[in-house]
C-alpha cells in the first residue's frame, strides 16, 4: 500500500515513528504469537499519550492490558485475552466488568476468523470465510460474522470482513541495510499485519548486511514497509528467536501488579511514563525480571 | 471439592496429576493432536514420553510436530519452534491443517461445559455486563468444529460443569443427538471430559455425556454433587487405574516438579 | 488426508508408487513450476500406459505434452499450455485441434484462478474467490466460474471450486530419514498440491540426515505424504535448485519432435517406453541435451 | 510486414530492439513491475539496466525483487530466486501481491489485441473448434485487473491488431469509456501498447488506443496498413526517440546477444 514514490522504509527512532504513523482515533493492530511482541512500541504509544484507538490484536496480552488500563483504547478486536500461563488480563476486565477507565468497547472473533480476516485484508479482498462459529453464540454477538453459501455446494461457511488497520506494528530479528526485513521462528499473522495495513512500524534486534537462510525465514520487501525502528530486545517479556528467551518471571508478577489499581498506575508511571526509551524502560527494572536476553 | 493434600501425601499423587495421566491416555500413538496451553499441553506431552511415542503434537502458533522436553510457558516457546518438523504461519495451521480435517485429536480446557459437551470460554453473567470476563474463543471454536473428536479436561465443581451455559463459545454435541450432522459439523465433537475426579463419556445414542469412571478414592455421590446437572451414569461405573510409577515420573520430570 | 494409523510417508521406486497410487480414470495433478517439476513421474505415468486421466496443471508443458500425445489423459484443467521460451505444445495443440490422438476436454481458469482452487482443497473449503474473470470470456466458457457476493460490501467476486485430485506429485529437493520432504527456491503450488490431494507421491533428489535452513524453506511432514520415491534428477528437463540446472537445450529441441508426430512416436518410443526407469532415461539422452546435473 | 535485415544494420537496431527500448522507457525508477516471460522480463530488465535502478522486478513464480543480470530462458530460473529479496508461494504472489494492488505495472503479451487494448491469448478461431490453440490466460486475467496500469508490447501485423477479439482472455478498456470502473476493476487498465512499428497510448476519454508516436523509418501509413481496425491518429504523432548507445549496449549485454 505504499505509493509508487517511496520504495525504501525509513529508519526512525521508535518515537518519531509512533508520533508519525499512530493517531488519536486510529485502529492499530500490535501483532505478535507470543513470540516477538511489539512491547515497546505498546509502551511508546502510552508515553505519547494516545488516545480512542481500536486496539487490534488476535491475543492481547499484557501490552494490551497496559494500553487499556492506560486509557489509550475506546475498542479491542480480539480473540482471546489473557496473561498466557499466568492470570488475567485485570485492566482489560476491570473495563468490560467495571468500565474502568472507561468502557471498552469489545467485538471478538475466534484465532480462526481474526486470521482469516487479516489473510482477507493482506489478499485485498472485502471479505474472508471459514468452517466455523456455527452453532455458537459468537455468531449472535458479533455482528462481523455474516454467512455465504458456496455456489458449487451449497454449503453455508461463516464469512468475516477483511481487517485494515491505519498502522500495522509488528517485531522482527532483523533489517537489512535496504530495509528489507526478516523474521523466523514462529511469525504467526505478523506478514499479514504489515500488508493489511495502511501504515506500518517494524521493530528490530538489529541492522546486517546480508540475511542468513533460517526455519520459517519471511521476509518482507522494504517497499511494504513505511518505518523501521532498530530496539535491541524490543519485543521484551516476550522474545526474539535466537537474540532472547521469553521472560517468564515477567509474565508472573504482572497478575498481582494487575490486579491492583493503584499499583497499576505505579507501575506505569514508574517503568512507561517516567522512561524515555525502551533501554530506559529495562533499565528500570528489577534486573531478575530481564531474564535471558541473549537468547 | 478441595483436596486435601495429606490425601495426596498418602496415594502418591494429586488428583490433578491423575486428571492429567488419564488424559494423556486418550491418545494414541500415531494420532495428530492440537494441543492448547496449560494441561492439554502436558497431557498430551506425557503421553508422547511414555505410550504414545510417535504422537504428533500441533500448536496453533504454527508448530507442526513439536517435541519439547520439559513444559513450555506458552504456545509460542522457542523450544516448540525449535524442535518442530515444520513451522508456519498463524493462518495456514487454521486453514490447511485444523480446519482441512487433518486432526485426529483436539484438547480442549473450559471455563464451563455442558451435559452435551458444549463449552464457554467468554463470559460469566450476562455478556453484556459480565460477573467474569474469560480470555474468550482463541482456537476452540474450530478445533471443536473440526478435530476428528475433542477431548475436554477442566477440574469438576458444579460451578464448572453446568446445567446451562452462560455463553456457548465452542459447540460441542450442541443439543445432543444428531445435531453435528444437522449442522453439518464435520468432526464428531467432544467424546471425553476428563477431570480431576472422573471420567465422563459421550453417549453415542444421545450425545449427553456420562460418568463412565471415578478416579480412585472418588465416590459416585461425590461426582453427582460437583456436577450442576443430574449426571447420568453408566450401568458399569469403573475406578480410573491409578497413575503409575512411569507416568508419574514422566510428568514430574516434564513438568520441573 | 491420512488416515490415524498411517504416521509416516513409505519409500517406494516410482514404479511401485505409480502403479500404487495412479490409476485408470483418476485425477492426477503433478504440479512445479518450472522448478522441480516432476517429469520423472510423468514418464513412469506413460510406461505404465494409465489411461482416461484428468490432467490437472497450472503449467502443463513438455510432461504433459507427452501424457497428451501418449494417449493417457481425457481431460486437461489448467491455465497456461505451452513450452516456454522454446514454442508451443503440439500435442497438446494437436488434440484441441484435431482431436489426436482422441478428443482432450479442456476447462481453462487463470494462474490466480488454479492458485485459489488448490488453496481451497488445501484448506478443506468447498470454494475459493478471487477478485478475477470479470469481463472476460473465461466465465462463460469454464462452468467452473461462478460469483459470490461479498455480504459485507456487495462486491461481486469470483468463486472456483476446491482442486481435489486423486494424486498429487510433486518433486522436493530433500527427505530425511523420517519421511519428511523439503523443498526451496521457487516452489509453486506444490505444497498446495499435496494437501488438496487424496494421495500423494513426492519424489526427492536424496535423503538427508538432518535440513538445512534454506530460503523459502517448506517442509511437508511425513504424515501428509504417502509415498517417497527417491529419484536423482528427477525433474529434468527442469531442474532442482542447489541440485541441478535447467537444460533450456531439452526445450529448444523440444518444438520439431513435438510437431512431428512420427518423430514424437518415436522419440517416446526410445526414450521412454524403451527405457526401464529414469536413470536409464537419462542415459538414453544424448549428453549435449543434459546441461549440467550438478547445478 | 517483415524486416529487411539490411535496413536493421544500417540504422544499427532492429525493429524488436526498438520495442523493447520502447517498452522499457515507461517503467520509472521505483516502480514495481509484474514481469512476464519473453520481451516483458526482457525490458522490464533493461529499464532496471539503464535508467530506473530501483524498478522492482515481481514474477508469478514468487520471486519478488529479482536482479537477474542474463536473461532468464523462463519465469522461474534459478537466476530469479537466487536473487531475489523474497520468495513466496505461487498463492501468496497472485493474492498478498498482486490482487492487493501492490504492483504499479504489469508488462503484458498478446496474441491478439483490439482497440480498447482487451487481450486474447486463448485462442484463433472458435473455442470450440480452433484453428490455432494458444496457451491460454496464466497470471494476464488478473495482471490486467489489479495492475495500477499496464503495459502491451506485441509485434504489429493485422493478424494481432485486430477489429474484434476471437476471444477475450484479459479485459483490457473493455468497450470503452468507464466500462472498469462500472465492473468495478481495480486498476486503470492498458495505457500503452508498444509495438515493433510504433506506441500507441490510451485515449483517456474514450478509452481507444490512438497512434501517438511512430519508430524511426516507420510511416503513419506503414502503421495503419498493419492494423486490423481503423487506427485513430493523434493530432501530432512523434518519432520513437532511437534506441541510445548504453540502451543498446545493456540490451544486448542481457540477452547474450
Amino acid at each position: 500500500m505504499v505509493p509508487e514514490a517511496q520504495l525504501m522504509a525509513r529508519f526512525s527512532s521508535l518515537r518519531d515513528a509512533v508520533a508519525e504513523h499512530v493517531h488519536d482515533g486510529d485502529t492499530v493492530a500490535l501483532e505478535g504469537f507470543t513470540h516477538l511482541i511489539p512491547f515497546a512500541a505498546g509502551h511508546e504509544i502510552i508515553r505519547q499519550r494516545r488516545q480512542d484507538l481500536t486496539l487490534v490484536r488476535m491475543t492481547p496480552d499484557i501490552i494490551y492490558d497496559q494500553l487499556i488500563g492506560m486509557g489509550c483504547a475506546r475498542k479491542l478486536i480480539f480473540s482471546w485475552a489473557g496473561n498466557p500461563g499466568a492470570g488475567s488480563l485485570h485492566r482489560f476486565r476491570d473495563a468490560v466488568e467495571h468500565s474502568v477507565p472507561h468502557p471498552l468497547e469489545i467485538e471478538e472473533h475466534s484465532h480462526a476468523g481474526m486470521a482469516t480476516r487479516y489473510q482477507a485484508g493482506a489478499s485485498g479482498l472485502p471479505f474472508g470465510m471459514l468452517r466455523g462459529y456455527a452453532g455458537t453464540d459468537l455468531a449472535s454477538i458479533t455482528p462481523t460474522i455474516r454467512w455465504v453459501t458456496c455456489p458449487f455446494t451449497g454449503e453455508n461457511l461463516a464469512a468475516v470482513p477483511a481487517l485494515h488497520p491505519d498502522v500495522g506494528v509488528i517485531c522482527a530479528q532483523q533489517a537489512d541495510r535496504d530495509g528489507n526485513v526478516m523474521m523466523w521462528g514462529i511469525t504467526g499473522v505478523q506478514k499479514e499485519t504489515v500488508l493489511a495495513s495502511t501504515r506500518s512500524i517494524v521493530l528490530v534486534e538489529e541492522v546486517v548486511d546480508e540475511f542468513s537462510p533460517r526455519t520459517n525465514g519471511v521476509v518482507l520487501p522494504s517497499w511494504v514497509v513505511d518505518d523501521i525502528a532498530v530496539v535491541p530486545s524490543g519485543s521484551y517479556p516476550s522474545y526474539a528467536l535466537d537474540y532472547s528467551l521469553r521472560a517468564s518471571a515477567f509474565y508472573a508478577q504482572w497478575e498481582p501488579i494487575s490486579k491492583d489499581l493503584a499499583q497499576f498506575g505505579a507501575w506505569m508511571d514508574e517503568h512507561v511514563l517516567s522512561t524515555a526509551d525502551h533501554a530506559a524502560f529495562l533499565e528500570s527494572l528489577d534486573p531478575s525480571l530481564l531474564g535471558d536476553l541473549d537468547g | 471439592m478441595a483436596e486435601q493434600s495429606v490425601d495426596a501425601e498418602a496415594r502418591g499423587w494429586t488428583r490433578d496429576e491423575m486428571m492429567t495421566v488419564a488424559a494423556a491416555r486418550e491418545l494414541t500413538s500415531g494420532t495428530t493432536c492440537f494441543v492448547g496451553i496449560g494441561l492439554p499441553s502436558t497431557a498430551a506431552n506425557l503421553a508422547r514420553a511414555t505410550h504414545a511415542p510417535d504422537v504428533v503434537l500441533i500448536y496453533e502458533s504454527g508448530c507442526i510436530g513439536a517435541k519439547p522436553d520439559r513444559l513450555p510457558p506458552s504456545i509460542g516457546d522457542a523450544i516448540l519452534s525449535r524442535t518442530a518438523d515444520a513451522v508456519i504461519s498463524v493462518p495456514e495451521i487454521f486453514a490447511y491443517w485444523l480446519q482441512a480435517g487433518r486432526i485426529d485429536v483436539g484438547f480442549l480446557g473450559a471455563a464451563q461445559v455442558d451435559r452435551f459437551g458444549n463449552i464457554n470460554t467468554t463470559v460469566v453473567g450476562d455478556y453484556g455486563s459480565p460477573t467474569v470476563r474469560l480470555p474468550g474463543a482463541g482456537g476452540a471454536p474450530e478445533i471443536a468444529t473440526s478435530c476428528a473428536r475433542v477431548i475436554i479436561t477442566l477440574r469438576h465443581s458444579p460451578r464448572s460443569l453446568v446445567e446451562t451455559l452462560d455463553f456457548i463459545t465452542s459447540v460441542g454435541q450442541g443439543d445432543g443427538r444428531d445435531y453435528r450432522a444437522k449442522l453439518g459439523l464435520p468432526g464428531s465433537g467432544p467424546q471425553a471430559i476428563i477431570t480431576d475426579l472422573a471420567v465422563l463419556r459421550c453417549d453415542p445414542e444421545t450425545s449427553e455425556f456420562v460418568l463412565v469412571s471415578v478416579h480412585p478414592g472418588v465416590e459416585i455421590a461425590d461426582v453427582l454433587a460437583q456436577t450442576g446437572w443430574p449426571l447420568r451414569v453408566a450401568d458399569h461405573v469403573g475406578v480410573t487405574t491409578p497413575p503409575t510409577h512411569d507416568e508419574l515420573r514422566a510428568l514430574r520430570n516434564f513438568v520441573g516438579a
